[in-house]
């Protein structure tokens, strides 16, 4: 079902915790559906020097949170801006069709929180049927 | 420690390989068994020898017609029947379909009850029959997945055609005292089918006593192979074809029959009803060891379903702030074949019909664990599973964003409440 | 002479075991064949090793998937299709009901067109639409059993919703010319549907290139297991499942999958696939010794079907003045197992509806019998039959009434005229 | 399916044959249902000398017809058309109850050959949809 780097990502997640004194946060998801997202991040100058991440949800909503992390870490907040869902599950080698809509959140999450980094609060976006 | 060790040549990847070389413990036998060493041997001769077609008038199929009288006996024999009220189908869902729309085929309308946690074979049939102008009622369930007989009692109506309620819940495992609701049924002159599939072999059935008029079997959740299963339909009970061909089992399951499989189905019913005395208790010693060992050591873990009417095998847990597949992930990689509800349903999104019948909420709903034990798991098996299981939760609670966050969680709850 | 000899330690009686000591000859391969030895090693690791449940997310589930993933590409394969326009059955006549029954619903009125020698499997179910309100038109065949284009093409109106012709027929053999009215169904824009039991791993199949909306298959009649079969469906083809439940094969057929079953399909196409080349040449070569030597041995003996678009595994006489089943039985006592015609209506006691279809009057086609060869047979078989079968009708007819009493038949025959 | 005595009077059939100048000849059954049965009978005072009989139907009916000879032969006429289709059927160690009707015609044609002598003609009974 889910690729072996998934499964690696699953198991060993980089950057997983919450952030002291974070730069912007933000929370995607529902855990109702049964997926829910928080990535940190710690900005320096215009580059996203540390980014974290705390899920609830299945395994690949954990190995697309650990992805991201690492796929944002580093570059510029307008690049990383640019990273996608699909962007996610390529680096991963792929997600499960019935996946790749709740619980590939990961890349929101990252937008959310460089949201909340520019707006100065903390972001939250609940994906389908709840109020942001 | 004494635990099984499956050595794989035939599966495809080094990875898979390698993960197969490790310790691996079953412990999804709701989902469904391994077939019994003994049931293979009863089924062998029936693929390469005595291969023929039932209804042939030659050797080869009077061997195969001989071979399946005795198979029709065995599984009458485990829950008190005569053998020619048993047909024979391809498993549980076709037995649950043929009951339900067989009886209301024949009514042509009516009202059918039955509950909110009946397995998806019973539900999606009923919501089929919903659509083509029957009208049904799901009762409700108490927190333990009761169903209250009285509850019953005043659902019906002059309309009604059919009680359907099943025997054992195949998620948290809650029998259901459906003695009385037939009881209550036979008085009020309406047929009573219960869905057995999950009780079977672990809880003793007597369509007699107990007045049941159907009743589906499916023969892999006890060690018989897949893709066969029975009703049982009382004599005199008339019930229509969705079947429909050669005629075979008196014209209401029409197809060759499946030979092979009515026979490793028959020995399988043999086997249970004779391992019953054995099997049963050794179930209960494990799950007895599981159980208390599981909520007393977990912090926040709670145990879903009925505390003393429940099968033998089952344990379902809930852990606040985890997501069950994740869980299930990660027992997996530690060697432990588990599940978060009914197999059919995990791979599905939303959560448990059955979970929110008894009350949870989605949050806890998704944070749930189906544990449920075979007679052939050991006490090393549950030892090593009660080591495991708490670390894997632990570590998936670090990963958590609601891990003592009881601000969040009651959030998240109040919005539940809102919709 | 090379002859199998099948010794019996399993079956009941003395008597049965003497005379499964005897020569056996199976040319009953229309009823079903044996299982290929090839596919009970292919199975036999799905029963007590990866017997996981295929919906499964661990380990054992995983193993099920993959292999049901390997099964359905070998069964798209045999037919030239895509592994995703596969589903499961539980066996032709299910395939039928579904194909069938699954394109009425989701048009829920219209007019179906079938031909009148079909499978029971496909005729009972056009009968049950009949009663629901659905028109079906069965049309006839010429006496070799063809159904011509033309009328496929002359009863299509507005309201047809589906077409349904068998490949080939199980009881004479007759191949019909499915190119032709397929390509005259996909004209009309009409789904068209074809039972493909009989012919599949015998007839190339595409359904490509013939233009195939819903085709059946069935395990048991190419040396897979019984239990099982299949329903090619074309993409952008849409049916209503018959039986509801898990959501399993994509919605259109609920149940715990029968991996076993299902590996053992798979690997069964695969050998066919494989095997064709070679089986078919084997399977003429024995059919024509069998037919001329046979009706130019027995007096008034003929081949009932077409002369040359018919199975290469099917030969089906008729003799005068005798009667069908006293000829199986005394085959039967030689120790060879055939039949009068479909297994499923063999210990009926009404003409086949095939034979009466082709313009036979129900004396002589009380007086038939089906011989099916299979890959296993020999020579040597096909030579016993040919010694054995003069001296079995000769013997008949010595016991019949009707034998050389030509006034007798003729009487009989203005009184089914009259009728 | 057929019980051993069925099998057995199938294979070897006693009396089977056409009878020289029969005193009384009865024919029972329909081709058409695919059962047909003559039996002839030679009577010597009031008992049945001789009982033979001709088939065309399945192992039953060539069995039962059997029977029916063995059970008339040496009896009055009176004790033979005591013998009933049940008798036969008992005698045979039972029939598959799809036989019992259609195929079991032996004692209707030994009572119609019986009637046959007693008339001075043939007497032929369809046994169903068929004028006698
Ligand atoms: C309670 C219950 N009913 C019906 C079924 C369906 O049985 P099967 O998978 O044999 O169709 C199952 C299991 O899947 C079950 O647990
Ligand atoms: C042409 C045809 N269709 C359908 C069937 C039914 O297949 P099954 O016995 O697998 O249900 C058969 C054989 O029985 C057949 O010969």
């Amino acid at each position: 079902m889910y690729s072996e780097k998934v499964m690696e990502l699953f198991k060993n997640p980089r950057n997983m915790g919450e952030m002291e004194n974070p730069d912007g946060v933000g929370t995607v998801g529902n855990p109702i559906c049964g997926d829910l997202m928080t990535i940190y991040i710690k900005v320096d100058g215009d580059r996203l020097k540390d980014v974290k991440f705390k899920t609830f949800g299945c395994a690949a909503a954990i190995a697309t949170s650990s992805m991201i992390t690492e796929l944002a870490k580093g570059k510029t907040i307008a690049d990383a801006l640019k990273i996608t869902r699909d962007d996610v599950a390529e680096e991963l080698d792929g997600l499960p069709p019935i996946k790749m809509h709740c619980s590939n959140l990961a890349a929101d999450g990252l937008h959310a929180a460089i949201e909340g980094y520019k707006r100065k609060c903390d972001v939250e976006r609940a994906s389908y049927g709840m109020p942001g | 420690m004494n635990l099984r060790i499956i050595k794989d040549e035939k599966m495809g990847s080094v990875e898979e390989k390698m993960k197969s070389a490790k310790k691996r413990v079953y412990l999804d036998h709701a989902a469904t068994t391994p077939v019994d060493p003994a049931v293979v041997d009863a089924m062998l001769p029936y693929f390469t020898r005595f291969y023929g077609n039932a209804s042939s008038l030659h050797a080869y199929g009077r061997e195969a017609h001989n071979a399946m009288d005795e198979a029709r006996k065995n599984v009458a024999e485990l829950i008190n029947a005569e053998s020619d009220e048993i047909i024979f189908t391809a498993g549980g869902t076709e037995s649950d379909n043929i009951a339900i729309k067989g009886i209301a085929y024949k009514k042509k309308k009516g009202y059918i009850i039955t509950s909110s946690i009946e397995h998806p074979a019973v539900l999606e049939t009923c919501r089929a029959l919903e659509r083509e102008g029957f009208e049904v009622t799901y009762l409700p369930v108490d927190r333990f997945g009761t169903v209250y007989p009285s509850n019953v009692e005043s659902a019906i109506n002059d309309e009604t055609i059919l009680i359907s309620i099943m025997h054992a819940n195949n998620e948290i495992g809650t029998i259901q005292p459906i003695k009385e609701i037939a009881k209550i049924a036979s008085e009020s002159g309406i047929p009573f089918h219960t869905d057995a599939v999950q009780s079977a072999g672990k809880v003793p059935i007597d369509v007699r006593r107990m007045n049941i008029d159907l009743l589906s079997l499916s023969s892999h959740k006890i060690y018989g192979p897949k893709g066969v299963g029975a009703l049982y339909i009382r004599k005199g009970v008339r019930i229509e074809p969705i079947i429909h061909g050669g005629g075979h089992e008196r014209g209401l399951r029409s197809s060759t029959e499946n030979i092979p499989g009515i026979v490793g189905f028959g020995k399988a019913c043999e086997l249970a009803k004779k391992r019953m005395d054995k099997d049963v208790p050794h179930l209960f010693k494990l799950r007895d060891t599981l159980i208390p060992n599981t909520v007393n050591t977990i912090e926040e873990s709670y145990l879903n379903g009925h505390p003393k009417e429940r099968l033998p095998n089952n344990a379902h847990f809930r852990f606040t702030a985890i997501e069950g597949e994740s869980l299930i992930m990660s027992l997996d990689d530690e060697g432990i074949a588990a599940s978060t509800g009914s197999a059919c349903s995990s791979k599905k999104l939303e959560p448990s019909h059955v979970l929110m019948a008894i009350g949870l909420n989605e949050v806890e709903a998704h944070g749930s664990l189906r544990l449920t034990l075979g007679r052939e798991n050991t006490d090393e098996e549950v030892e090593y599973v009660l080591e495991v299981l708490p670390e894997v939760v632990e570590r998936l609670r670090e990963i958590s964003p609601l891990w003592k966050k009881e601000f969040e969680i009651e959030r998240w709850r109040k919005e539940m409440e809102k919709r």
